[in-house]
């Protein structure tokens, strides 16, 4: 039934991701990439992947297009267009359409779409299947991998947000501070904006602590929350001004809490070392929370993850849109 | 009931396409913004109509909610672009007369 | 469907690699990289797909038995899941790069950026 | 407020009418309805986008249209959800009323967008189209 529907998507995906490349205006071309991303969120949902379709609507509605206007915010928009360089651009044209030839020459080869039984299909993720609620108690099959079979790997993923953020700050950084007078230079919004923006902040941090704490029987969890936490620290800077975004998660703390974030997670990671258990190896907990140890750990281990996530998306915004001067921005 | 509902996500699919014209054609970014403001109201639709096709329509209220909270904050971003670089056609500069409008 | 899924994937990865080797524009080039991932992305979700399958969340809790056909594959999700949140913070690095070209050179374009490179003071 | 009211009132009254009878029908009726008039929304916004001359009027078409027919639309979501439950439960009314939560925020949300667009047209100096303009 579904099927129509993702005939129908897939149809569309290419046409939106071909205008979005074709446009000769950078603004208009970051703005059809969000409708893009809305389509793929639409894409992965009728597939049955509705945890990653939860993380792309959070980034692709909230966060990537928001980081272009940053950037354009503060440069230009404009595109040099040179009609004579025709040259490279054949060669790039055929070099890509000889990659796409050969790749879509092995689509024969690959096993049929939905198909149960296919290598894919079998092996480990049956296992997980099977097996995950009698091990963690935990329904959301997505959540019990992320944070439990494949933790190490989390951490890491978890960990290069963290870098991302501090590359992002060393880049940027000014030598010497921006001089300001500490009065908020940025031009105020409308009233109607800036009622609706404080209106709707408050339930975006709701949602996303919901998001957070209720990601073992929903889609979501700590990547989904952080994003959408830090959404709401990116739109109380953008509608009421940086100074006050500032005060309510002020920069060095921001960094501090991102670290803190990989650190309670590899924290709780570690203490089962000290009971000669393997690393991130829950069950050491049962002394402790009975049989539910390895859901309450992965909560704990995703509020690490949701710590980081909040505090990169809302760093690397505000170095983007103010230069990393951290003073004035959109 | 379900095929009146499958119907209507797919006639929301279809206009969807006639809005990429005006994606395609805008004359100006705001038109553009429009369209892709439009096409992400009515992607809450098609999520919770999806939901009900599952049969599990409680596991994708979230993501609909998320897209609901989230929608308007790319179109505030993109006006407050507009409060400081007036211009809103845009110029396709020749690499002669390269503009520097920083 | 079985084609039709796999080819646009396909499709979405031609298309990034195009704009990446052939835009002169650095944001351009990062758009293409997005939607490189997007592709890819799309490739590895319809491999764990399953013809009739629910979405990963269990409904019952293991009254009757679970079967992992009526579960579509959890593990192509969550390796794709992480891979999201990372494009984006590297999406913003990319972007912080860009931006302290363009303080340097004045210009997004790689060929006004090559031709003060090679010749450093103007 | 009173359109929530309003919300509530019918799915709480939904929610005692799911087991057959009657009243079973007449609430598919309303669901198919609803769902129709909210295409027929969107089918006009749509129009408006694509045919209207000038970008205040386009915004005038998808400011109104598309907030009227999503919120239609997702009426017709709340109540399918409780009429087609097999038993009403817990979770299934949380669902109508996470979708009633939804039609709050488009609400307050589509038209502040809308807002930002026509401030942002203003500062940019478009200028309002007159009859005898050529459309662009």
């Amino acid at each position: 039934m579904l099927i129509a529907i993702e005939v129908g998507l897939l149809i569309l995906v290419p046409c939106v991701a071909f205008v979005a490349l074709w446009l000769r205006d950078l603004m208009s071309a970051v703005i059809v990439l969000g409708a893009y991303s809305f389509l793929m969120c639409l894409v992965w949902t009728g597939m049955g992947a509705v945890d990653v379709a939860f993380t792309e609507a959070a980034v692709g509605a909230g966060v990537s297009t928001v980081f272009f206007i940053a950037v354009l915010f503060n440069t230009t928009r404009n595109i040099t267009f040179n009609p004579l360089d025709v040259s490279s651009k054949l060669v790039a044209l055929v070099a890509c359409l000889g990659f796409g030839y050969v790749l879509l020459q092995g689509v024969s080869d690959l096993p049929d779409w939905g198909d149960p039984y296919s290598p894919v299909n079998a092996g480990v993720s049956t296992y997980y299947i099977e097996n995950a609620y009698a091990d963690t108690h935990v329904p959301n099959l997505v959540t019990t991998v992320l944070a439990d079979y494949r933790s190490v790997d989390t951490m890491l993923e978890t960990t290069v947000v963290l870098i991302a953020l501090l590359g992002i700050f060393m880049i940027l950084k000014k030598d010497r501070p921006a001089q300001s007078d500490s009065s908020d230079t940025q031009a105020h919004d409308s009233l109607i904006i800036r009622l609706s923006a404080r209106f709707i902040a408050p339930f975006i941090q709701l949602f996303g602590l919901y998001v957070v704490a209720h990601g073992h029987h929903s889609p979501g969890g700590g990547f989904q929350g952080g994003v959408i936490l830090g959404t709401g620290l990116i739109l109380m800077a953008m509608s009421m001004g940086m100074a006050s975004a500032k005060r309510l998660l002020s920069i060095p703390r921001m960094i501090i809490l991102a670290a803190v974030g990989v650190l309670i997670y590899a924290g709780w990671g570690a203490v089962p070392l000290v009971y000669n258990g393997y690393f991130l190896d829950y069950s050491v907990w049962e002394s402790v929370f009975g049989s539910m140890a390895r859901s309450h750990s992965m909560l704990i281990v995703e509020i690490g993850v949701a710590l980081t996530v909040m505090c990169g998306m809302y760093g690397i915004y505000m170095s983007l849109v103010s230069d990393g001067g951290m003073q004035e921005g959109l | 009931m379900m095929g009146l509902f499958l119907v209507a996500a797919l006639v929301l699919l279809a206009f969807m396409g006639l809005l990429l014209y005006r994606i395609v054609v805008g004359p100006t970014v705001i038109d553009r913004l429009l369209a892709v403001n439009v096409i992400g109201t009515k992607s809450i639709v098609i999520l919770i109509i999806m939901g009900i096709l599952f049969d599990r329509v409680a596991m994708f209220i979230d993501i609909a909610l998320a897209y609901g909270l989230l929608n308007f904050i790319a179109s505030l971003a993109a006006a407050k672009y507009f409060r400081k670089h007036k211009k809103i056609h845009h110029v396709s500069t020749m690499p002669a007369e390269v503009s520097h409008d920083h | 469907m079985t084609t039709l899924s796999y080819s646009v994937a396909i499709i979405l990865m031609t298309m990034g690699l195009w704009a990446m080797l052939s835009k002169k524009n650095l944001i351009k080039k990062l758009m293409g990289l997005a939607i490189f991932q997007t592709g890819i992305i799309l490739f590895f979700i319809s491999m764990g797909a399953k013809e009739g399958a629910t979405i990963p969340i269990l409904d019952h809790h293991g009254y009757g038995g679970i079967y992992s056909d009526d579960y579509a594959n959890p593990l192509t999700q969550i390796l794709m899941l992480t891979a999201i949140v990372v494009g984006v913070a590297t999406l913003g690095l990319g972007l912080a790069l860009a931006r302290k070209i363009y303080a340097h050179y004045g210009s997004f374009n790689e060929d006004d950026i090559l031709a003060n490179l090679r010749e450093p003071n103007e | 407020m009173i359109i929530n009211m309003v919300l509530v009132g019918l799915v709480a009254f939904g929610t005692t009418v799911t087991h057959g009878g009657p009243l079973h029908s007449v609430f598919n009726a309303l669901v198919g309805v609803l769902l129709i008039a909210g295409l027929l929304f969107f089918l006009s916004t749509c129009v408006g986008i694509l045919r209207f001359p000038d970008f205040y009027t386009r915004l005038n078409a998808a400011g109104k249209g598309d907030t009227l027919s999503t919120i239609l639309m997702l009426v017709a979501c709340a109540l399918m959800v409780i009429t087609s439950a097999h038993h009403v439960d817990r979770t299934v009314v949380l669902s109508a009323i996470k979708i009633i939560m939804i039609v709050n925020f488009i609400f307050i949300g589509s038209p502040t967008a809308t807002h930002a667009l026509l401030e942002a047209a203003h500062w940019s100096e478009i200028k309002p189209w007159k009859r005898n303009d050529p459309p662009c």
